[in-house]
């Protein structure tokens, strides 16, 4: 597929094609802070960005959802039975996706649709129903290492249409066939914009200059990663909060649970997280996972080893680099896995 | 507690504290007349109500 | 005394408490992986000990390393504590979490520390800040392009700027001199924005303020007063709070841990440098705190030998709200 | 698209408590559409989530066998919010089952070899489905001999008491049922498992062991197996982790990178040696 140009003196037009039929989301600045929001005009948009505060991971798998809803009365015809909620009504189009969070969701098909058993359908109907224009990353913060795991700021894997920022103009690579029938009406890109792209490209890649070592990872045995005495110090001054695996791009752990009110009954599902004590303690009282080490040793061990080794060496991490910048006493994981790499 | 309360914006109304001794059936039977009162005169509480029917 | 003059000194007083095996662990900071995030580290040798520092961004409260904490072959850890971390490890102390003998308090008079989201919006939201240093009243601030200096002034954390009691009042060994107690701002305003308005504008503002709460509990982990084995918000029978991010959950959570630190909370700020979406947790334990201070007379942890008035019944308490 | 969390409607048609501390009470679930039992197509090893509306799901082993019919039988422990809500519920009610879920007991691999099921307390549940199974006239002839070896602390305290009386009567199948202590009224095997294990002697050749216990039952019966000569590939066991999702998703149970509501909950001892003591 050839790539396009999409001039930013053009941007109304794509944007109210994409208006027609779906709703639009972009990153918007609010208070300092940079946050995903439903887009009116072109003018809107923000070119110079890092990246959100939090990944988009919410559109697809919101934070509190609820997934199926019942009758709360036992004598009634239909009471107490389970009744899924209905799917997304409207298609949706996010633009200006990192592809680093594009990426991650990639990551993340593989883990909410694996067989027909293993088929998350709330997350699929909602992946299926969205487009996903990348932006490229030209100029990566010193918190990303996207290039040492797989991703990279260019990355296309997971999106339907990339843009590289040209100045006064976007090159439009299509990516999937989804991709191309929204840049349709676009012209062809000129081989010199194609150039510029790639040269972009390069630099972007070349200024990520701290990332993670993972090769020694992938052939040491789950055993001797996991009794490696790093995990001694590594935890020491975890709080056991849930900002790294909100934050993350690719952390997908969730809670379910039922509510009722009247007749009116639901189950939800909550984003949940593997930091918490309370997240595999059994009914009887005992926890395989019973301290802080054996929880952060978790976390590490299922981006880095768990992952990879059932998902054909895809790593469960885009560095993104959210959780350096915001977990509260600094455990950054690039340190975390050089040590397990070590 | 009711000063926190009513810091974030709830009716002072709505919490009352009293000491009843299990002797003083009277008191109590006054004091729950006063607190219905003074809750049915506010209304239906507005704030931290959680309604599942509509966020659902 | 400067912040790195201080930074020597207490590697000093760590080593040798150390080398002479009198303490099993030294706990300060070292210097984070990115700017403005100095971070927790666990000295357990005098070669460790090197790695201790001391800058304005040490934003977490230490004395939460202390509870439950294997104390090793000394039976003793040293913590570096500025003024509210000492008033935590007292109210620890006199909550029965550790006696004082187990604690060996490396005081530090607190410079006030440095709000990061501050210098960030100082020098523009949209630059990337890689390198941040001190020079007397100042930060120097550089990024990719640009190198400012910051008034430290400007950009002091809110509990800094409020704090009543910047010098430790348990110390074993003072590094430098006792410095002025307060920085100047007035710890009875914090709330005040808040006491004038109207219930429903209270309200409003009360639910804007947490509306980004992400519910990671950042703000109770990092606290010294949240030891709890299972905290109010993690019980399951009964379930006293709901688990989704409906106002009326988010908000139950943040009342109910604000009240629980009633009378106990030293303003210590650690809620809110550890939240990742900034929110302003100290609204809540402000207006607590001085409704304490004004029915009690009461500050949390400011000395070994006064009860915490929610533990004690006086005849005097203040009952008018009670018919 | 099929929804997998979902429950299918059942209607409870027979609750039963099975133990004298009352701890245990059995259920026998029926569809409340048949298109949904023909769906719920599960072999022996196999869980399945119970959904009680408005209290939540729990993750049970399915006791019963498929050769017994369309009702399903799980057998449940009072110790949750969930349990406790299930052990009120009576015959009539409706409630829901999502499954089934997990892999199953190696019935394929176990073909032509002598089995011993080893079981300790309430973990006898899988096994009574594995059993039954084998004993159906379909499947008896494609196994060698089956021991089958299980204790509870008390008479009181053991499970499915006609089911293996009938079995004891049976001369293809062993039947080594043991209670810790003496009893009155007990005529039966008195002694841990370990020590009916270790008087039962298995022999490792051509076998397969399946072990299913509380932890303490297990760390004892596995040296008398190891004495023995069995080996780590032999020993089948089932585990338990707390669930959510119940299809590999929603990331608490899993031991090392297998999760055991989807890649277990049935392991060799084998295959559990390289993985974390995670559970």
């Amino acid at each position: 597929m050839a790539d396009k140009i999409l001039a930013k003196d053009k941007l109304a037009e794509f944007i109210a094609a994409l208006q027609k039929d779906k709703d639009v989301f972009a990153p918007k600045l609010d208070n300092d802070r940079l946050v995903w929001a439903p887009l009116e005009k072109a003018d809107d948009i923000v070119w110079e960005f890092s990246n959100t505060e939090m990944s988009p991971k919410d559109f697809f798998f919101p934070q509190t959802e609820c997934m199926m809803h019942f009758k709360n009365d036992p004598k009634a015809e239909d009471g107490m039975i389970m009744q899924a909620e209905p799917e997304l009504a409207k298609e949706r189009a996010l633009l200006n996706i990192r592809p680093c969070d594009a990426k991650a969701f990639g990551v993340l098909d593989m883990i909410f649709c694996q067989d027909e058993m293993t088929n998350d359908v709330y997350w699929r109907d909602k992946r299926e129903k969205t487009l996903l224009i990348g932006l490229a990353c030209n100029d990566p913060c010193p918190t990303c290492f996207c290039t040492t795991v797989g991703c990279g700021p260019h990355n296309e894997a997971g999106l339907d249409v990339l843009l590289v920022d040209l100045g006064d103009k976007l090159l439009a690579r299509p990516i999937s066939d989804k991709g191309a029938k929204a840049l349709s009406a676009l012209p062809e890109a000129a081989a010199d914009d194609a150039a510029k792209a790639a040269e972009l490209k390069k630099a972007a890649e070349d200024s990520i200059t701290q990332g993670v070592g993972t090769d020694k990872i992938s052939g040491a045995e789950v055993l001797d990663l996991f009794n490696l005495p790093m995990w001694d110090r590594v935890h020491e001054s975890c709080l056991n909060c849930g900002t790294c695996t909100f934050c993350c791009p690719t952390c997908h752990c969730f809670d379910i649970q039922d509510e009722v009110q009247g007749e009116a009954g639901r189950r939800v599902r909550n984003w949940d997280y593997c930091m918490s004590w309370l997240f595999t303690v059994h009914g009887t009282g005992h926890n395989p996972r019973h301290g802080k080490k054996e929880r952060v040793r978790q976390r590490f061990m299922h981006k880095f080893k768990y992952i990879p080794l059932k998902r054909g060496g895809e790593i469960g991490c885009v560095g993104c680099g959210r959780c350096v910048q915001l977990c509260p006493v600094n455990i950054d994981v690039r340190e975390v896995v050089n040590s397990m790499n070590a | 507690m009711k000063n926190i309360l009513e810091y974030v914006g709830i009716e002072p109304d709505r919490l009352h504290f009293s000491w009843i001794s299990s002797a003083e059936a009277e008191k109590f039977q006054k004091t729950a007349t006063q607190v219905c009162e003074a809750v049915r005169a506010l209304g239906p509480a507005q704030h931290m109500i959680k309604d599942i029917r509509k966020v659902a | 005394m400067e912040n790195q003059e201080v930074a020597q000194k207490i590697q000093e007083v760590a080593k040798k408490l150390l080398s002479e095996g009198k303490v099993s662990c030294v706990i300060g900071f070292e210097k984070g992986t990115v700017p403005m995030r100095e971070r927790p580290f666990f000295a357990y040798t005098p070669e460790e000990a090197e790695r201790l520092t001391w800058t304005s961004f040490c934003c977490n409260n230490l004395a939460n390393f202390l509870v439950r904490r294997d104390l090793g072959e000394a039976g003793k850890v040293a913590v570096v504590a500025q003024g509210c971390v000492s008033r935590n490890i007292v109210g620890l102390i006199k909550e029965n979490q550790i006696s004082r003998e187990q604690v060996f308090v490396i005081g530090v008079p607190s410079p006030g520390m440095l709000d990061r989201r501050k210098v960030q919006a100082e020098v523009g939201a949209e630059k990337v800040i890689t390198e941040v240093s001190e020079d007397g009243e100042d930060l120097i601030v550089k990024g990719k392009g640009f190198e400012e200096r910051v008034p430290r002034k400007k950009v002091m954390r809110d509990n800094c700027y409020t704090c009543v009691q910047r010098n430790p009042v348990i110390v074993d060994e003072l590094i430098g001199a006792e410095t002025e107690p307060t920085h100047g701002g007035n710890i009875d305003k914090v709330s005040a924005p808040w006491e004038k308005l109207q219930a429903d504008d209270r309200w409003a503002e009360f639910a804007e303020n947490y509306q980004t709460c992400i519910r990671c509990y950042a703000c109770r982990d990092a606290c010294p007063l949240c030891y709890c084995h299972v905290c109010f918000v993690d019980e399951a029978q009964p379930q006293w709070c709901g688990k989704t991010q409906d106002e009326s959950d988010v908000l139950t959570y943040h009342v109910l841990r604000a009240f629980h630190c009633a009378g106990r909370c030293t303003d210590c700020g650690a809620c809110e440098s550890a939240c990742p979406m900034g929110i302003k947790v100290r609204r809540l334990t402000s207006k607590i705190e001085k409704d304490i201070r004004e029915m009690y007379g009461y500050q949390a942890g400011m000395d070994l030998e006064s009860k915490p008035p929610m533990s004690v019944y006086r005849p005097d308490d203040p009952q008018e709200f009670i018919k | 698209m099929k929804n997998p969390y979902v429950p299918y409607p059942v209607k409870i048609t027979k609750a039963l408590v099975e133990t004298e501390d009352k701890q245990l009470k059995s259920f026998w679930l029926d569809f409340l559409n048949p298109a949904d039992a023909k769906a719920f197509d599960y072999t022996p090893g196999q869980f399945a989530e119970l959904s009680v509306s408005g209290f939540g799901e729990i993750p049970i082993g399915i006791a019963s066998s498929p050769t017994e019919g369309d009702t399903l039988l799980f057998t449940v422990n009072k110790v949750g919010h969930v349990t406790k809500k299930l052990h009120n519920m009576a015959e009539g009610d409706v409630m829901g089952v999502r499954g089934p879920l997990g892999n199953s007991y190696p019935l394929k691999e176990m073909e032509g070899k002598n089995v011993v099921i080893v079981a300790g307390g309430f973990a006898v549940t899988t096994l009574r489905s594995t059993v039954t199974w084998m004993l159906h006239p379909d499947n008896r002839a494609k196994y060698g001999k089956i021991d089958f070896i299980y204790g509870a602390r008390t008479p009181g305290l053991l499970l499915y008491e006609d089911q293996w009386r009938e079995w004891q009567k049976r001369d293809d199948i062993d039947c080594h049922i043991t209670i810790d202590r003496e009893a009155p009224g007990w005529d039966g095997l008195v002694g841990f498992v370990p020590t009916i294990c270790e008087q039962v002697a298995p022999k490792p050749d051509n076998a397969v062991a399946l072990i299913c216990g509380p932890p303490v039952m297990i760390r004892f019966t596995q040296p008398v197996f190891d004495k023995l000569g069995w080996q780590p590939e032999q020993i089948v066991m089932s585990l338990e982790n707390r669930m959510k999702c119940g299809i590999g998703i929603c990331g608490r149970c899993n031991v090392g990178p297998e999760y055991v509501c989807k890649d277990g909950p049935v392991f060799t001892k084998a295959q559990l040696d390289k993985l974390p003591a995670e559970y």
